[in-house]
């Protein structure tokens, strides 16, 4: 969706502008435009309008990551452990040279260097394809350690710990196994602790069983994060026994897909773009005269790279 | 702002104290809501009779007779003094409104120190209003003429609490306590015609517009004798009788969504409940039955322990074809409150289908 | 470029001197190599633990690449101001966006369950010293 | 079939045959073209049936309300068609409504443009604006949704009707479509300017246009990342707006209203746009105060952004944020009435004919009125306290969508009707139609005020017995409304067929559309015109021959000083 906008007037420019206005020589002009600049100047402002609306699409994301982070803190710099910065820094570096490809590249079609136009077009794409395999395997190594978002996250990664939570009392479970679940419903019953409700007599029925999915005693304690990390040691593999564990942790998992997510599909789609230019590049479609769809595709991966420029910091540098 | 409403309700006055446009007044921050109300209108009727007379007398004074262009293009194009005027007129009227108002939502915003708390839970579709004795209740009761605070939360979705008597609104969000205050110097007595109104106002589902409850307000004592009759009626009952007298109070509330008589509802009728639990029979959405959950070792010890846990959890096994729609009453019934529960499940037939005992005793 | 030039010649008034800016290879190359090397600067900063101020100094250094990437990459520098002001308008409404939920959320932090419904009564008390003293509101208008 | 005025720009040599319906024949002609008219045209159809389908949905509502409990569905059913009649006015019908439909058949003509920025784009939005709307059918057929169009979470994110995430994706894709409708508008305004056409001789309707699109592409793409979040949440349960994973749904709450109010600005400015060219043209007579509601225009459109707080007094958002949210909701007031005083202004010595058109835009006037003082009651926060979320906000919002947004669209489909179609319709009925929907609408809303205030929230499928009399009262007034639209449809339909042959400029309007012939040609201009005042009606005259009016050129001074160029 995001090539759109481009693409509408530099098709316009391909075709049906030949009778009904006197445009002969500019074969790239289309029929509402009078001067070759107006349009170039009017696609430009056009996808400085769709840039813009792209900002304010991660801008929401942005706010969610600022509110959750700000809501609890001890649970970013606690999980920021689990990314790999360096992987982060080189995807950085070669989003970072794809970007520079793509400058070179506008650069020569302006000058009409169209071969030196296509190889760093071809270039750019690589970078484009280096980065998404470095995610790849970020992802896939995360995934296969239940890093993830939401109730996923919490998937005993084996056998035994399954058998605990089904069997073990609830101060054991929250403390072996510091869900969001167990933990929100100590929270989540104020009565007990608020007023002093005469104790419950004692039952003739057997107490229910207490599951991840139980329910902990109510005047349970909650469990919040004891201190957080203070080396940047890499935590046990087996994070979900790890007794420093914030609650909520999910939660950065969750913005972290999100917006490395929304960000991946943007990535695919400039490479998209990218094919199409060098496809219609070496058809000779470009030149010193008419560079337009170049430059916007340019524009866009330009944004592309902006966005993880400051996605970078947030995920991978938090300490 | 102290100045009584009376001055513009006196106009449109109604018998019960209601007006034209408001419902009775019966907080003590109604009466400053309700006059910035009347100011409002006030300032609207005049604006709006200006703007339609106007309108009418310019459209059908300078209506055109033919179609002879003389006065196209008369008159003025603009008058930068006038412009300024209607630019600054409204800015000054709606400062003024808003410093009033802010001061009124000040007073609702901020409770004084010495209230009586009460802790309301909302869920779909019931409240639950509980008393710092440990008293509990489906519709609000409230001593008159001290501050009342409700501390709210919500068990599932967003819901809101109105009472438009008292001119006050809060939504009850979950995961969150939101708080409201108001006191009220008119007491209603136990008489539900003359009891206040209380509305949720945030759409929840199906029975949002069945979640509607009342407000009485007592005097200083009644509301004593009354809280403490509440917060002890469960005491008083042995064990035993625990089912047929305990039972039906609370199946009151358990009636919006299982029936007794096996007819259809939200939930799964309690008609032969009791069976299907004991022989394992009952199915849930995971293809399992009941009978693969209850047993030595297993997750349930017994068939109570399985309707115990899901009384305090609904959403742990789902019996085909319902929905997780019940919320948890964990927090809300203590275990005597189950037990009573469960028993009137186990002998269900000795219940007529609104909940009474058939061996009740006629009185 | 030439060919430009006398397109512009007949253009009106409105359009810039040229239909795009060419921007120096070098230029662009060196861009590219302070932005690598400011990466390396930051992935370095992130193994100092100076608290607070890593956040501060990571984002600080994400502006200024930012603002290289668009001034140069972007071409902004040399182009219409009205394209400047359209992406300023949009971070402006992120910022926007992003300050008031994030001071909502600060403000009405205190009443999200924190695990003791007791702490929260009292951050709600904590309220009660703004309140209009008590008597005045009690004993409101038709109050008395 | 018109005289051909030497003097008009453009025209002398357009032959009078080759208007844009008959340009090209066949289906392939319309639904693969690239002219702004023709598209605008169908945006006008696909709005007017979607309009019919709302309408429909509105009037289940009132019915079911006749009486307390059941009256002809279910409580299920019932959340289920006022979910779908908010969510498709809202999105399909009023946002797209002036904009997308008449927007893109006025906006280049009266600019003087050939087209709009980007052809393909506009026809891809609308394209995408039909995929948006099939979505929005599907989920009626994969079981509906009953969340309100306003997706509250948790329960949009929990509730068990199947066509939530259909639904979503609808208002996602729709969201698109209307971004990239305002990107075309800025950049037309912005870059297609001919010369003469400076800033300040733009008609007023193109300032409300410009100032609405910037709306639409910095507001949408926060409800498009909000609904993708939505989505998210829904399948993959990520728990950033779930409670019960430590989500919060407050914060949702602000993401949506970010978008959502501003998109009330989105349904309001362009409908001022008209009214503003109506009273004008139709009282012949130079709009009163230009500048001061042009500038009105941007700065609702600057304020907008600042004020989605006041939805949320009562939700549980911070007191710091209630009061900045209201004072700044006040400051909205402030631009609407220089509109209201500037329009009655200029009725001031104009020779006003009441014909179709004016009677909206006289009635806009009315009605926009009551909606905006009331919205005082809601900004003003105690008050707002005891109203919110009763049937008191739901009657203000009317008065501003439907009773002021609709009406002046409806008021716009007339005054250029004779332009798009070529053909005048019944005088007679149009104002019969005016007065049943008029009538119908205050008695249906009005009431609705007292409703609130006494106290009935919104959204009740059943509701206490006092209530009763407001809501047969309510109803009563929808079915006249009905009766109103169908007329108006009727001879609408008709006038297509039987009408009378359209003059060039039938309301002696001034801005360039009124200078091309009826309906205009494929071409708009074959050479960009010169632009004289286009509200100055001292030039316009009464042309017996083709029984409208014409504008005698030599008249006008503006037009022998050389034109400034474009900004």
């Amino acid at each position: 969706m995001s090539a759109i906008p481009t693409s509408p007037e530099s098709h316009a420019d391909g075709h049906d502008h030949d009778d009904h206005h006197g445009h002969g020589e500019h074969p790239f002009l289309a029929h509402h435009f009078d001067t070759p600049a107006q349009q170039f100047d009017s696609g430009k402002l056009g996808m400085w309008l769709f840039l813009a609306t792209e900002v304010l699409f991660f801008g929401g994301l942005f706010a969610a990551y600022a509110v959750l982070r700000f809501k609890n803190p001890e649970v970013f710099a606690y999980s920021a452990n689990y990314l790999d910065t360096i992987m982060g820094g080189i995807n950085t570096c070669v989003l970072i040279a794809s970007s520079l490809t793509m400058a070179l590249a506008v650069r020569f079609a302006q000058t009409d260097k169209i071969k030196a136009m296509i190889v760093c077009l071809v270039l750019t794409f690589m970078g484009a394809i280096g980065f998404m395999v470095i995610k790849y395997f970020e992802y896939t190594h995360k995934i296969h350690d239940h890093l993830v978002w939401g109730p996923g996250f919490y998937t005993p990664p084996n056998e035994e710990v399954a058998m605990d939570v089904q069997t073990a009392p609830a101060e054991d479970v929250v403390a072996a196994l510091p869900t969001f679940e167990t933990a929100a419903l100590a929270e989540a019953s104020p009565v007990a602790a608020m007023y002093d409700m005469p104790p419950a007599e004692a039952s003739v029925i057997a107490k229910a069983p207490v599951g991840p999915s139980g329910i902990a005693d109510p005047a349970g304690e909650p469990v919040k994060a004891a201190a957080y990390p203070e080396t940047a040691e890499e935590p046990a593999v087996k994070h979900l026994e790890d007794p420093r564990m914030p609650v909520g942790t999910h939660q950065f998992f969750a913005i972290y897909y999100a917006m490395t997510g929304l960000h991946g599909i943007h990535v695919v789609v400039g490479m998209i773009v990218i094919g199409w230019l060098i496809w219609k590049g070496l058809k000779g479609h470009f030149g010193s005269k008419y560079y337009t769809p170049v430059d916007l595709g340019g524009l866009y991966w330009h944004v592309v790279d902006l966005i993880w420029i400051f996605l970078f910091p947030l995920f991978y540098l938090i300490h | 702002m102290t100045l009584p409403p009376a001055t513009f309700n006196a106009l449109l006055a109604t018998s019960d104290g209601a007006t034209f446009w408001l419902p009775e007044a019966a907080s003590t921050i109604a009466g400053e809501t309700d006059f910035m109300f009347d100011l409002i209108n006030w300032i609207c009727y005049f604006f709006f009779a200006l703007v339609t007379f106007l309108l009418v007398w310019f459209a059908w004074r300078y209506r055109q007779k033919s179609h002879s262009h003389e006065g196209f293009s008369a008159g003025p194009t603009h008058h930068t003094p006038l412009e300024v005027t209607w630019t600054i007129v409204p800015l000054i009227i709606v400062i003024v409104i808003f410093f009033m108002g802010f001061k009124g939502f000040l007073n609702f915003a901020t409770p004084p120190r010495d209230t009586y708390d009460i802790d309301v839970v909302a869920a779909k579709w019931l409240w639950t209003f509980k008393y710092p004795n440990g008293a509990s209740s489906d519709d609000l009761y409230i001593p008159s003429e001290r501050p009342v605070r409700l501390v709210m939360r919500s068990e599932d979705v967003l819901h809101s609490l109105f009472i438009p008597q008292f001119r006050i609104k809060r939504d009850v969000v979950p995961g969150r306590y939101n708080q409201v205050w108001f006191q009220s110097d008119d007491p209603t007595g136990e008489d539900e015609q003359a009891a206040y109104d209380l509305f949720c106002t945030e759409y929840c589902g199906t029975g949002h517009s069945n979640m509607n409850r009342k407000v009485y307000v007592l005097e200083e004592t009644a509301f004593e004798e009354w809280v403490t009759e509440q917060g002890q009626w469960l005491d008083a009952i042995p064990d035993e009788e625990l089912y047929f007298k305990a039972g039906p109070k609370l199946f009151a509330r358990c009636a919006n969504c299982h029936s007794l008589d096996g007819g259809p509802n939200t939930g799964p009728t309690w008609k032969g409940l009791w069976d299907r639990s004991r022989e394992g029979s009952t199915v849930f959405d995971d293809g399992t039955t009941l009978a693969d959950h209850v047993g030595p070792g297993k997750e349930f010890a017994t068939p109570e322990d399985y309707l115990r846990n899901s009384i305090l959890n609904p959403g742990n096994h789902l019996v085909k074809p319902y929905t997780n729609a019940m919320p948890t009453f964990k927090g809300q019934l203590n275990d005597r409150m189950i037990d009573a529960i469960i028993g009137m499940i186990k002998n269900v037939d000795e219940f007529n289908a609104d909940g009474s005992w058939k061996n009740a005793p006629a009185e | 470029m030439s060919a430009m030039h006398d397109q512009h010649a007949h253009a009106d008034g409105e359009v810039h001197p040229l239909v795009g800016h060419l921007v120096p290879i070098r230029t662009l190359v060196l861009t590219g190599l302070t932005l690598l090397f400011l990466t390396v600067v930051t992935v370095a900063v992130r193994y100092v633990d100076v608290g607070e101020f890593n956040i501060v100094i990571a984002l600080a250094v994400a502006v200024v690449k930012a603002v290289l990437v668009v001034l140069v990459f972007m071409h902004l520098l040399w182009d219409r101001p009205f394209n400047s002001l359209v992406l300023l308008g949009s971070i402006v409404f992120v910022v926007l966006l992003v300050g008031i939920a994030m001071t909502d959320t600060h403000m009405y932090r205190p009443s999200l369950y924190n695990g003791n419904a007791k702490t929260v009564q009292e951050t709600l008390d904590s309220d009660a010293p703004y309140a209009p003293i008590a008597e005045d509101v009690t004993t409101g208008p038709i109050g008395s | 079939m018109t005289t051909l005025d030497l003097s008009r720009p453009g025209f002398a040599d357009t032959p009078a045959s080759d208007d844009y319906l008959k340009h090209g024949r066949g289906v392939l002609s319309w639904i693969l073209t690239l002219d702004h008219k023709r598209i605008g045209v169908m945006y006008l159809v696909s709005v007017l049936v979607s309009f019919f389908i709302g309408g429909v949905f509105a009037l289940l509502i009132r019915t079911e309300l006749l009486t307390p409990g059941g009256t002809i569905m279910d409580a299920d059913q019932y959340n289920q068609v006022f979910t779908l009649h908010g969510a498709i006015m809202v999105f399909l019908v009023i946002i797209p409504s002036i904009p997308a439909a008449l927007g893109n058949f006025v906006l280049p003509i009266m600019l003087g443009a050939k087209d709009v920025a980007f052809p393909r784009l506009n026809l891809f939005s609308y394209w995408l604006w039909m995929f948006g709307a099939a979505f929005a059918l599907m989920s009626l057929g994969m079981g509906g949704f009953d969340t309100g169009w306003t997706f509250y979470t948790p329960y949009s994110t929990t509730t068990s009707t199947g066509g939530v995430i259909p639904i979503l994706t609808a208002v996602f894709i729709l969201g698109f479509s209307s971004i990239f409708t305002g990107m075309n508008f800025v950049v037309t305004i912005h870059k297609l300017r001919p010369k003469g056409m400076t800033w300040f001789r733009m008609p007023l309707f193109l300032w409300a246009l410009y100032a609405t699109a910037l709306i639409q592409v910095l507001a949408t793409p926060v409800l498009a990342i909000t609904l993708l979040l939505l989505i998210v949440e829904r399948t993959l349960d990520i728990g950033i707006f779930n409670p019960a994973m430590g989500g919060d749904p407050v914060l949702y709450q602000h993401f949506f209203w970010f978008y959502s109010h501003p998109a009330v600005y989105i349904m309001i400015l362009p409908a001022m746009g008209i009214i503003s060219e109506i009273i004008s043209v139709h009282s012949h007579r130079h709009i009163f105060g230009y500048r001061f509601i042009a500038f009105s225009s941007v700065a609702i459109a600057i304020f907008s952004f600042l004020v989605w707080g006041h939805h949320m007094f009562t939700s549980g958002q911070s007191a710091l944020m209630n009061t900045l949210f209201s004072a700044i909701t006040f400051s909205v007031a402030i631009p609407s009435a220089i509109k209201v005083f500037n329009w009655l202004a200029t009725l001031y010595k104009g020779s006003i004919s009441l014909n179709t058109p004016m009677m909206y835009g006289l009635g806009f006037i009315f009605l926009f009125t009551i909606g905006g003082l009331t919205g005082i009651h809601l900004g003003t926060l105690n008050v707002d306290i005891h109203l919110h979320d009763t049937y008191f906000v739901v009657a203000h919002f009317h008065y501003v969508m439907m009773g002021s947004a609709l009406i002046a669209m409806i008021g716009g489909l007339h005054h250029w009707w004779p332009k798009m179609t070529g053909r005048m319709y019944s005088e007679k009925w149009g104002q019969i139609g005016f007065w049943l929907v008029f009538i119908g609408f205050n008695v249906t809303f009005f009431t609705q005020f007292m409703l609130g205030s006494q106290g009935m929230p919104r959204r009740y499928y059943d509701y206490l017995p006092e209530f009763q009399t407001y809501h047969v009262i309510s109803s009563i007034g929808s079915y006249i409304m009905a009766i109103g639209f169908g007329v108006i449809a009727v001879y609408l339909l008709h006038s297509c067929y039987r009408g009378r042959k359209a003059p060039a400029n039938p309301w002696g309007g001034r801005s360039l559309e009124w200078q091309c012939t009826s309906p205009p040609p494929y071409y708009n201009f074959k050479k960009t015109p010169t632009v004289g005042d286009c509200y100055d009606f001292s030039v316009v005259r009464w042309d017996e021959a083709e029984q409208g009016y014409v504008v005698d050129r030599s008249l006008d001074p503006s037009l022998r000083e050389k034109p400034a160029t474009g900004a």
